[in-house]
Parts: C-alpha cells; structure tokens; sequence
C-alpha cells in the first residue's frame, strides 16, 4: 500500500507483481483434491463406454438403411396425424395453462433470495418430490384414481410442469439484479408488491419463454399419453415407430418440428417485445 | 408540448396502457380463455371415479410400503451405471450446446440464418423422442454405454441449449457495452461481458438437465446397459411396489444431491 | 427523530465499511454526510432503513428501535423512510410512471397494485413531482430509455411520493447539470423543512452540501470524524476528512452560493420546476414516442 | 366377508375363489355387482403388433351392439397401469399380455375368457432362440459362456419362459450359465442379434415374423436354433364383478366377432376370430414358467 | 483528429437525441461537452463509438470514417477508443482486476483473455492504475462489492488501460468527492495531452469542465449551441445552453480554480493519486477481505 512519502516513481511498488484470478475454492489441498478426483472419475467413466470403431464403421449403412426408409415422409394418413396433434393441442393447453400458473408460487417459495429458510426448503423438497417420481408412477397412480383417459393425463402434465417451470423459474429469481427489487423494497412495498413491481417485469421474459417451452413438452410428450390411453401425437408416432412405419413417422416427426418452430418463434417475438 | 401537462390544477388521467392496446390485450386475453376452454371441454372427467380416488391411491400408497430395503444392494451397481452415462451425455450435450446456444440468442446470433439454423437443430433435437434417439444411436454403435451416451448428448442439446439461450436474451447490455467498446472482438465480448453473467443459468441448467437425465435412463435401458430405468420398470411390472419405492428413494438422493451441487455452484457464480 | 447507536456495518467480504457511529438528527433537519468515496456513506444510509443488515448497534426512528423489528414491520416502517439511491435502482422494465407510482406501494392493496389502479390522488401528485423534476411528458418512456440524469430524477420522484417521515438520500445530484442540480437540493431541502422531516443527504459536492443543509457530518473511514453546522466546516475539517488538498475555494463558493442562494429561495423553488422548457422532451418528439 | 371365504389360492385377499377356477368369484353380495352403462376396455399391446387407435373399430362397434352398452377403448402403454386400474374398477374389459395375465388374475380380479386363434383352434406363438446367421451356436448348449439378451423382467417368452425352460430342458441357467444383459425390447433383442451385437436372444415368434414381414429385419441374417412349445397370446377377459348377464353379454360378443374382412382381420392376418379359454387350463404353461422363476403374485402378502 | 459531421440519432421511440451535430477536434484537445440532463450528450459520445447506431451523419477518425466499418473492423477501431461509462457498466461478476484488464481485450489473444493470462506489462499497468485511481488493494474484490465511486474508477481505469488514441468520457466524476474528481480529471487531462489525443468529456459540473477543458462544446435539445474556448464561457452562454439561473457563482469559480490550478499543476497531478491514504482499504481490513 502506498504512503505518502513513496509518491516519486508511482510505478516503483507494482512493477512484477503477479497477479492471479482468486480461485473459487481457497483451500488448495481441496481445491486440486476434487479436480484430481473428478479427473479419475471422468476417466473411469469414458472407459466405461469403449468405443468400438469396426462396430462403428458397420453401423453407418445401418443407420443410413434406416434414413432412406424415412424418405419421402407420408403423409398420406394425415387425418390420424390431425387427430393425434389435436388431441395433444388440447391436453397440453389445458394442462400448461393450470401447470405454468401453480408454479408461479412455487417458484417464488424456492427462491434462496424471496423467502426464509425453511420454506425455501419445503419448496425445494417439493420440487425434488416431484422430479424424483417419474412420469410413468404419476400417471400410474392417476389412472388408478381416476381411470384412463385425458383427465389422468392433463393431471400428470400439470404435476409435471410445475416441476419443470417452478425449478427453472426460481432459479431465475434467485439471478435477479437485487438492486431494483431494493428500490422496491424501500418504498415499504409489502412482500407481494416487491414481486410484482421488483421481480416480476425481471422476470416475465423468461417466464413467458419456459410456458412456451413446457407448452410444447407437454404437447410432444408420449410417455405419460401413451400410459394413461390418451392417445395424442405421441403416441401416434410410438405406434408408428413400434410397426416400423418409418416413413410416417418421419412426417409426424415433421409436424411436431414444424409446430413447435412456430411456438419457438412466437415465443421469440413476444419475448423481444418486452425485453 | 401539449397544453395539458403544464396545467397544475387538472385532474390528470394515467393509465398504463392506451385505450387501443387495452382492447388489444383484452381481445387477445379473449382468445386464450377460448383456447383454454376448447381444452377443459376435451377433459371428460367421469366423477364417480372422482370420489372414490383418494381410496385408490392410498391402495396403492399402502402396497408400496414399507420400501424393500433389502433391494438396495441390487440398485446400486444400476444407479452407478447409470450415473456415468448421464454424466458423460450430459457433458457431451454441454459442449454441444453452449455454440449452439449463442446462435440461438437474439442478442449474440451472427445472422437470421444462424438463428434459424440454430432453432431448427434445438427443436429437432427435442422433437425426437429419447427412444427414437435410443434407436438411431444403437443402430450405429451397437447397444451399450455408449449409443446411450450419445444418444443422450444429442437429446439434452435442446433443452440446454434453448434455456441458456433464453439467459443470454435477459442479459445485462451495459456490462456487454462495456466489453465492446474495449474492441474487444466476438469471442472475448462472450468471455468478458456475457460468460460471467450467465454462468449460474448454465450451472443450473445443465445440473437440472443431468438429473433429468438420471431419471430418464430408461433410455440407457433401452440401449442395452442396464440402467435404474429398466429396474424401476422391472419392478413395476412385476408389481413389487416395495421395490420401486426404494428405488425412488435412491432418484430423490441423486435428485436432492443435484440440487446441492447447482446450489453451491450458483451462489459461487452469483 | 432519529437516533443511531454505535451503527457498525462488517460486510461479508470482511470490509468494516462503518465503525461505531453515533448519530442523533432532530426533527427537519437537513443533515449532509460526506466523506471521500468508500467512506460508508452508502452503508450509513443503507443501514438506517436495513437494506443493508446492521453488524451492531441500534436505530430509533421516532421512539421505534428499527433494528428490532421484523420483516413485516419493516415493511410498513420503510414507507416512512423515502430513499434516493445513488445507482437510481430504477425496475428498467416499467415505465416512467409505475417507478414513481411504485413510491405508493406501501399505501394501496395488492390489486390495486397489481391493476395499476393507483387513487386519482397519487397520480395527481405524481403528475406534479415528475413536472417538478423536469420530467413532464416522459410518464410512459420505459426507464431504460431514458438519459442519466432522467434516470436519477424519476428515482427522486419515486422518493418523494411516498411522502416519507424521513429521508434517505445517497448522491442525489450526481448526474445532474448545476442547474437542475440545485433544483432538485433545494425541492428537498424545502420539502424537509416544509414536512418538518429530517433529510440525511449523502453528496459528494461539498459546496452544494455546505449550501444547502443545516448540518454536516463527516465520514472518514466508516468513522464519524465531524459533526457541525456548515459554518464550522473549514479548510482544517475538509482535510480531516477527505485528506490534504486546496480547499480555499470550495469553502469560499459555498459561502458566497449560500448568501445567494438566500436572496432567491422563495423565487427560486416556486418557479424552479415549471420554468424549465428545455428538460421537456419537445411536442413533436414526443408525440412521436408515445 | 373374510367368513364367507375359506379359499383363495393365489389370488389377493379381496378376491374369493370358492370354486377353485383360480380366478376371482363373482361377489356373492349382488350390491356389488356393476353393471355401468359405458363399458371401458383397455388393450396393450406387448408382444402383438403396435396398433392405431380405430383399428378396434369394429370390434368395439360389435361389442356396442351385443351388449347395448357404450364402449371406450383405450390403447395403453403400461400394463401396470392397465392392472391396477382394473382392481380400481376403473376397467371393465381389457387385452392382457401373455406374462401379465397371472398378475391380473390374482391382483386385479381379472377374469380371461378369450384368445385370438384360428378356426381349427390354434392360438398362440413361440420362443425362439435366435442367433445371428454366421454364428458359431448351433444349440442352446453352445450359449455356455455367451453374453444373451433377454428382453425385460417381466416378459414372458423373453425373460421368464427361457430362465424356466433352458434349465429344465437343457440344463443351461440364464444368469449363470451364460450371461444376461436387458435390451428392452423384442424388437432390440431381434436387431441386436441381426447386427450381431448379442450372441443369441430368446423372443417372440410372433414379433419375428411380423418384423420379418415388414422388412424391418432380414431373416437371412439370423438363425433360429431353438423353438419351444406353443404359448397363449394376449388374453381378453373382464372384471370379476361385472353383473352376471353383462359378463355374458360381453363373452358372447367376442365368441361371435368375425375378423375376416376387418381391419383386425388385416391386422392379425392369421387370425379367424376369438377362441374361448378358462386360465386354469390354457394358462397352466405359464405358471409353471413363473413358478420355477418364483415371481410373486400377491402383493397384499409382501407388505404383510 | 475526430471529425462529426451532421450527427443525427433518433431512438426507435421516436425520441430525436442528436440534431445535425457537427465537430472537429484536433489531436491533443480536452472537449468538456457540456449540457442540460437530456440534452444528447450520453447519445453524442456513444454514437462516436457506435454502441449507438448514428441514423444519420458520419463520423471520421484520423482519416477512417467510423461510420463505414462493418463490425470486425469497428471492433479493432474500438481497442484505440477509450470510453468511460456513465453508469460504469462494470461486469457485475468479474473481480476488479478483471474488469481493469478486460480495456486489453483488443490486445490479447482468446486464449490469454480466457485463462486471465495477461502480459506482465499489462498487469503491472493494471496495478499502476489502480494506484493512480486509488483503489490499490482492491484487485481482487468482485466488482458488486464496491462504493458507487469505487466502482466509478475501475471504469476509469479499464478505459485508461487500454491506452487510447481518443477518450469518449461520460460523467466520469459524478460519483466522487471534489478531492477524487479533480485527481481524476487531472489525470485524464494530462493522459491527454501527454500522448496527445483527443478526449471528449461529458460533465455536468461546469465549474470543473471550466477548469480543465481547453474547448467547451454546448448542447441542448440534441444540438450545438455553443463550441469555444473556456474563457468565452459566460453567463449568456450558460443560459442558452441550460436556461435561466444565476450562474455568477458557477463562473467565477471556475476562473479562480483554474488560477489555482495552473499555479499547482506539476505537483499535484503527479502526487495527486498516490497521497490518499483515506480511499485505500486499511491494511487490517483488506487483510480480513483478501
Ligand atoms: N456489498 C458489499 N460487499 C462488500 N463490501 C462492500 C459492499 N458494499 C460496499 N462495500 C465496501 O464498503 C466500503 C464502504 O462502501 P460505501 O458504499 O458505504 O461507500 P460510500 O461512502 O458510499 O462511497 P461512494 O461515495 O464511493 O459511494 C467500501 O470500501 C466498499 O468497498
Ligand atoms: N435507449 C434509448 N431509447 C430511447 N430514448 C433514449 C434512449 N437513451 C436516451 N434516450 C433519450 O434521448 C435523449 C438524450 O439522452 P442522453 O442520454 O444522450 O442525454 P444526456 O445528455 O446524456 O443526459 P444526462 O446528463 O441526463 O445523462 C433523452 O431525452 C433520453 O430520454
Ligand atoms: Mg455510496
Ligand atoms: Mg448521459
């Protein structure tokens, strides 16, 4: 540090310092501890995997055999496409819509900055719960309760989405820039206003980005569809599979890109819009 | 200047939006809750199975405990295996994905064109099916660890790429300004001005889509190694609830233990 | 009335950004705290309404320990407390107008809120504070579009419609041309006296400092190192806290502006606002932007 | 009602089997006796083919007829779900796989009374044990040592019968012998093998032929070096508590359904229609397979 | 030599910042740019630059037109302009050092950029800098950690580092204390004049612009109104480019400080940063935040 006295030859103190980037973790013994760790692991794991180049180099006309049997796409049974993609359309609207607004709340519980401890917990835990049961029990379990069909299956959605947006949602919540929500706060704003005026205008693109998002999960999804008898694009494009009707497959496969590019874009220009 | 808004004494009016957007907003709001409708109407809820539905879930609840604590040992060489895979798919689809996600940006896209191909390569890559991924990948490499590696590389491209996308969209421009008027070219502005600001989105998107990937191992199952995906589906259809139970147990570990690492890492990056 | 016991601010970093300060301001005071930058005036603000979390040591603020409240009292304490940031901290999504109505938060229901359904009276008033900050005509620009000064104006006006018991005020005119900038001290330095609140001004110009408030107080390194009124501030005290320089002039203006600034004041701030044209974005543009 | 009932074989301990068919009475107290004016049939399809939806069409269409009532088909994809719906009475007519008809039966009250067959009265389809067409296995005796791809747990032909059979028949224990990896399905067992990436696989004939048919696999690829006994197929059955004249109404709808000419009849080419079974005979096969695997049927017992 | 020429901007919100502003500056002059909150200047110097897009008018550096880049070419143009925020637009995340040497990104390669692999030279002017600007000591706090002047000269340096041949400065004083505003802009006037280059300043305080500038350009509503030498700077002037105040004081000041400044130069710009004990983290304390 400089004193006064030393005010002759500014540069004298600093020339050939180093300098370095302050590690994340301090402790050095931890710090090349995990990485040595991690290495080993990462090494264990590749190994794992051995890569067999003869197989490889057989399996290329086998996957070519198996794109020449996707072109041209058919789409000549495009009323069991329509069916399928309505049906789908109206499940994963109804289910996105109930879905994406439950965890609007739940997100703000799990977000570390919005609320104390032990509900930031409580709500992780849920989303945990929630993440931890596949699909295929929840829709189980719905079925069973409720009987095969789409009730069964726009529940098991919901439940879903609100796992997916209220995880991903928190997480934006917790990247907010504090110093606005701080203005907010300072003007006595109780808690909820502090939502509404300092995190929610920082946080709506990206909301509206993940009920897009989720709209078009729920809408390709065919595992829970397909369990619960609900039928849907999904499990349109399973049965295709499953009969080796590659061609049609292709051209549901086309439907569902071509649908979702449009929700993608939708979502760009309304997200660029209030950005 | 109009007249008005020097005028000290009259009653002004303020609304946050014009009367014009307001009927704009309202007509699209009109339209949502017709669409939302159209769906509630294709819901066909059969209400007597309404009331008896909380008996049948606690049917199924009691069978499923206690958990078959004796069936741990059994998942643990399942879980590890499946644990590598995920790791390395998820690693793969990392590296993958964040060039693809910089030309799915807005904001750090070079050109429409790039835009677009990077949204079609997003979209495509989750449009497909992990099974049909499943299918592609084993026909090529043979069943194994590694079809299912790639396979799901190739699938968690979507989801990480877009949601990192969306982050970099919310960025800060001034600090990205900032960066730019030191001359900085394309690379080091993303090192500098955009790198350090969406490093928590990237931590926590790529720890959720790694235990999005562990519970999704039934595709490593499916391409032949034999992942906790075929032995909860196993005990499923065997109908040892008991067992699934405990395999649950061990997913929410592995979940919750995600969950602590995105944390930690995040609050280094925040 | 407001009393500060031993306020001492340890960040987690392990910078002590205040050490043990001790302040009592009487009703409508209009107190100046300078000091050279990363002194802790910031901090010191910051603690008085706990957006910045005490280390030690209390605040009262009429007969309330603020340090014991919890975070709903708090809440409803700090629509008494109007604050003015030094970075604006504007919501940059919202318009002009939802940051200085957002000043009401603390005063209408959630729905309200939520609608933006604020009372007639609010908005009447904040119609009046943006005028008097020169800001007409910009109440529907969203916040980030608007130049520095703008900024920092419509984080004023968001203070001043809370119609506080207290204000906060960190660096009010740093973006601001002298001339505004006067304007802007001498609205809340009017507005204290007239409300008989007390104002705690962090400002790094020391003559505006000397020239508008009643009191000053010196922060050197988290540490109160003067306290008086602006008379007693000479060239020995401005070395004290800012360290060696030449203060002849900085003394000698403020003197002289004060003097001035007497003659004019009743003149100066009713006109202040109002005489204002060229702040006013022009018709025609902003017809454009609307 | 526990007085009432003094035996019940395997099945679970709502179910009562006072007349030894090993499967569920109908409840002696009529009030339980459902006669719902929508009937719920649910199919799944393991080891047939993968269908559309309207491809039931006309069975469903001939079922409304004969028994007056409404019909909903559902085509599932879980048979779990397909059987615990069933106990929930939340199904009233289902298809149910070869290997998950015992579990029906015995958790879920599930009463089978029809297959598909031919008018001579065929049914049903084989093991086979197939191996890519230049391998060196010529017998089951050759997989000593070998890596096998079996299909799931719980399939039948592709998990169950073989660990049963192999070992009884040729002395070969799966998992011991030679070792086991799950592929998934048959279909993947079948390109596994075709590909040669799994030394031999035991499927399903059916799926075989069907796969063979479609040009998703090339026969001269693979080699079958072992075939088993005839198995029944997927097994069409009803609710144990469906009201005496409706059950009957809904039997006799399938006995009388015609396939030729349907787009069943397209579906399943070598079928004629629905042949009638009791599960005490025709399913005899298969639990023997399940016993010697020692699977488990009653899940009230596990948890006690 | 800068050369502006019919310099229009106007935002997509139909806001007409610039109006047909033209300029010339010659090597080695320090243009004080001066004007009321909203007048353009933040608009002026971001166009010369090109973070904002000009809509009409072109811009000329030493005999390049800026105006014609396309953005590879602007980016190399950028390393050789020196430009310090308004707002700072430090990046949050960084620590200070990284932020001071993000001015040599046009210098280095990817790789030494990504690993933080400077050049010694770089950093031991890193180091230098942040002496000059006070803050040594304070290398390797992040950047959201700092006082609002704190951060304000990390800004300072990053743009000083990069060794410029024109300076586009925005406010660069406004968050700090008389005693720190004057070292910096003494430091910036002599960088200039040192190595020669023209630098634009955007400064609200005139007195001090008065003091250091050797050209003073006026703006209001978007357009030039005045553009000559500081001692043409009166109180007519004054009015036309802010409105009608009493701006004696403001004058006078600014000739005395400008005596007294002359008079001081050579020693204090020399000793003017080192001797500031006050603005440097205490020993102890950066010991516990290190
Ligand atoms: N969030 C923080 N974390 C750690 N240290 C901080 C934080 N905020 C401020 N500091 C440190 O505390 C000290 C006092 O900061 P403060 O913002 O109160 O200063 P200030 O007097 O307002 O300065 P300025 O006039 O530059 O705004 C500074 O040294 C600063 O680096
Ligand atoms: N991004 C933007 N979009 C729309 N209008 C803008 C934008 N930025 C600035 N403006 C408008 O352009 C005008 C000039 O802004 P500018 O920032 O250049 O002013 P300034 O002279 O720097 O003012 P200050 O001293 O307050 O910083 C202002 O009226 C402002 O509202
Ligand atoms: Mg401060
Ligand atoms: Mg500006």
């Amino acid at each position: 540090m400089s004193a006064p006295g030393d005010t002759a030859q500014p540069a004298r103190g600093t020339a050939g310092r180093t300098w370095r980037k302050p590690p994340m973790i301090r402790s050095p013994w931890l710090r090349w501890g995990l990485v040595v760790l991690l290495g080993a692991y990462l090494v264990y794991a590749i190994d794992d995997v051995n890569f067999d180049l003869d197989r490889f180099i057989a399996g290329i006309p086998k996957a070519i055999d198996m794109a020449q049997a996707m072109v041209p796409p058919d789409f000549s049974r495009w009323q069991l496409l329509l069916d399928g993609i309505l049906e789908s359309l109206q499940m994963a609207i109804f289910s996105t819509a109930i879905g994406v607004v439950l965890s609007v709340p739940i997100a703000v519980c799990a977000a570390r900055n919005m609320v104390p401890r032990p509900v930031y917990l409580a709500a992780r835990g849920y989303l945990g719960i929630v993440r931890t049961l596949p699909e295929v029990l929840i829709a189980i379990f719905l079925v069973k309760a409720f009987g095969f069909g789409a009730f069964a299956g726009m529940l098991t959605l919901t439940i879903a989405s609100t796992g997916f947006v209220g995880k991903l949602l928190a997480e934006d919540i917790e990247d907010i820039d504090p110093r606005q929500v701080e203005a907010i706060r300072a003007t006595g704003g109780s808690w909820l206003k502090v939502l509404l005026y300092g995190v929610q205008p920082q946080t709506l693109p990206r909301y509206i980005g993940l009920c897009i998002y989720r709209l078009d999960i729920n809408l390709r999804e065919s595992t829970i569809l397909g369990i619960v008898g609900a039928g849907g694009i999904g499990a349109t494009l399973y049965n295709s599979f499953g009969r080796y009707e590659y061609d049609f497959s292709f051209a549901i496969l086309l439907s569902i890109i071509a649908i979702v590019l449009v929700a993608e874009w939708a979502s760009g220009v309304i997200r660029a819009r209030i950005t | 200047m109009t007249d008005g808004i020097y005028t000290p004494a009259g009653r002004r009016v303020w609304r946050r939006r014009s009367r014009q957007e307001t009927l704009r907003r309202f007509a699209l709001q009109l339209i949502g809750l017709m669409v939302v409708l159209w769906a509630v109407w294709g819901l066909d809820v059969h209400w007597p199975f309404v009331l008896d539905a909380p008996e049948q879930v606690v049917d199924l609840a009691g069978r499923m405990l206690p958990p078959a604590w004796s069936f741990t040992g059994e998942i643990i060489a399942p879980m590890v295996e499946t644990i590598n895979i995920a790791t390395l798919g998820t690693i793969l689809a990392c590296l993958l994905s964040i060039p693809v996600a910089l030309m799915a940006a807005q904001n750090t896209t070079l050109n429409r064109t790039t835009l677009w191909i990077a949204r079609v390569i997003v979209v495509t890559s989750r449009s497909i099916n992990e099974l049909v991924w499943a299918i592609i990948f084993a026909a090529i490499f043979g069943p194994g660890p590694l079809a299912g590696v790639v396979a799901i590389g190739i699938r968690s491209i979507g989801f990480t790429a877009k949601l990192i996308a969306e982050g970099i969209e919310e960025i800060d421009r001034g600090q990205v300004e900032a960066i730019e008027a030191t001359g900085a070219n394309r690379a080091k502005v993303l090192a500098y001005g955009i790198l350090p600001q969406i490093m928590p989105t990237i931590v926590g998107v790529v720890t959720f889509r790694w235990d999005i990937n562990i519970r999704q191992s039934s595709v490593i199952g499916l391409v032949g190694a034999g992942g906790i995906g075929i032995t909860l589906n196993s005990a499923m259809n065997l109908f040892n609830w008991p067992q699934v139970t405990i395999i649950l147990i061990a997913i929410f570990i592995v979940v919750m233990a995600s969950e602590w690492v995105s944390d930690f890492l995040r609050k280094q990056f925040t | 009335m407001l009393q500060v016991d031993n306020l001492t601010k340890t960040y987690p970093t392990g910078q002590k950004a205040l050490d043990a300060c001790s302040l009592k301001v009487e009703k409508s005071q209009v107190v100046a705290v300078i000091g050279p930058s990363g002194a802790g005036k910031s901090s010191f603000i910051r603690c008085i309404n706990r957006l910045v979390e005490p280390s030690e040591g209390q605040i009262w603020l009429d007969g309330t320990e603020v340090t014991a409240l919890n975070s709903d009292q708090m809440a409803k304490m700090r629509r008494h407390m109007g604050m003015i940031f030094q970075e604006y901290n504007l919501v940059e999504r919202l318009t002009v107008m939802e940051n200085v109505l957002s000043g009401r938060l603390g005063f209408v229901s959630f729905w309200q809120a939520f609608f933006r359904k604020f009372p007639q009276a609010d908005i009447d008033r904040a119609f009046e504070l943006l005028e008097r900050v020169g800001l007409a005509g910009y109440e529907n620009n969203r916040a980030d579009a608007l130049s520095g000064g703008q900024r920092q104006r419509v984080g004023i006006a968001r203070a001043l419609i809370q119609e506080p018991k207290i204000l906060l005020v960190d660096e009010p005119t740093s973006s601001l041309d002298p001339k505004t900038a006067r304007t802007i001290l001498a609205l809340i330095a009017d507005l204290a006296r007239e409300r008989g609140l007390p104002a705690l001004i962090n400002i790094h110009d020391v003559g505006l400092a000397l020239m508008f408030a009643e009191r000053v107080v010196g922060l050197s390194q988290g540490k109160i190192v003067f306290d008086g009124g602006p008379e007693q501030v000479d060239e020995h005290i401005l070395t004290r806290i800012f360290g060696e320089a030449d203060w002849r002039q900085t003394i000698r203006h403020a003197a002289e502006d004060a003097e001035a600034l007497e003659a004019s004041r009743t003149a100066e701030t009713d006109g202040a606002a109002d005489d204002d044209p060229q702040t006013a974005p022009p018709a025609s543009q902003h017809g454009a932007a609307g | 009602q526990m007085t009432d009932c003094d035996y019940r074989g395997k099945l679970a301990e709502r179910y009562c089997d006072m007349n030894r068919d090993m499967v569920a009475d109908l409840p002696l107290d009529e009030s339980e006796w459902t006669d719902p004016d929508t009937l719920i049939f649910s199919y799944v399809p393991v080891e047939d083919p993968a269908i559309y939806k309207e491809t039931f069409q006309p069975l469903m269409e001939h079922l409304e007829e004969v028994t007056g009532k409404d019909i909903r088909f559902f085509s599932a994809q879980s048979y779990a779900a397909q059987i615990e719906a069933l106990r929930s009475g939340r199904l009233h007519v289902a298809g149910l796989s070869t290997g998950s008809t015992p579990f029906g039966v015995n958790i879920a009250g599930f009463n089978p009374f029809a297959i598909m067959g031919t008018d001579e009265g065929e049914y049903g389809y084989k093991m086979q044990v197939i191996t890519p067409a230049d391998s060196d296995i010529e017998s089951i005796q050759d997989l000593n040592g070998k890596t096998v791809a079996h299909t799931e747990q719980a399939s039948n032909s592709g998990n169950q019968a073989p660990r049963a059979l192999l070992e009884s028949q040729f002395g070969i224990v799966p998992g011991e012998d030679y070792e086991v990896t799950y592929s998934g399905g048959h279909d993947r067992s079948i390109l596994g093998v075709a590909n040669g990436d799994y030394a031999a696989a035991p499927i399903a004939s059916s799926v075989l032929d069907r796969m063979a048919e479609r040009g998703a696999v090339d026969l001269d690829d693979i080699r079958i070096i072992h075939e088993s006994q005839s198995f029944p197929t997927t097994s069409f059955g009803h609710a144990h508590n469906l009201h005496p004249r409706l059950a009957l109404l809904i039997q006799k709808a399938f006995y009388t359904f015609e396939f030729e000419g349907t787009s069943l009849g397209k579906e399943f080419s070598d079928v004629d229609g629905f042949l009638p079974i009791t599960y005490k005979n025709n399913w005899q096969v298969i639990r023997t397979i399940q016993e010697q695997n020692e699977v488990e049927y009653t899940t009230d017992n596990i948890s006690g």
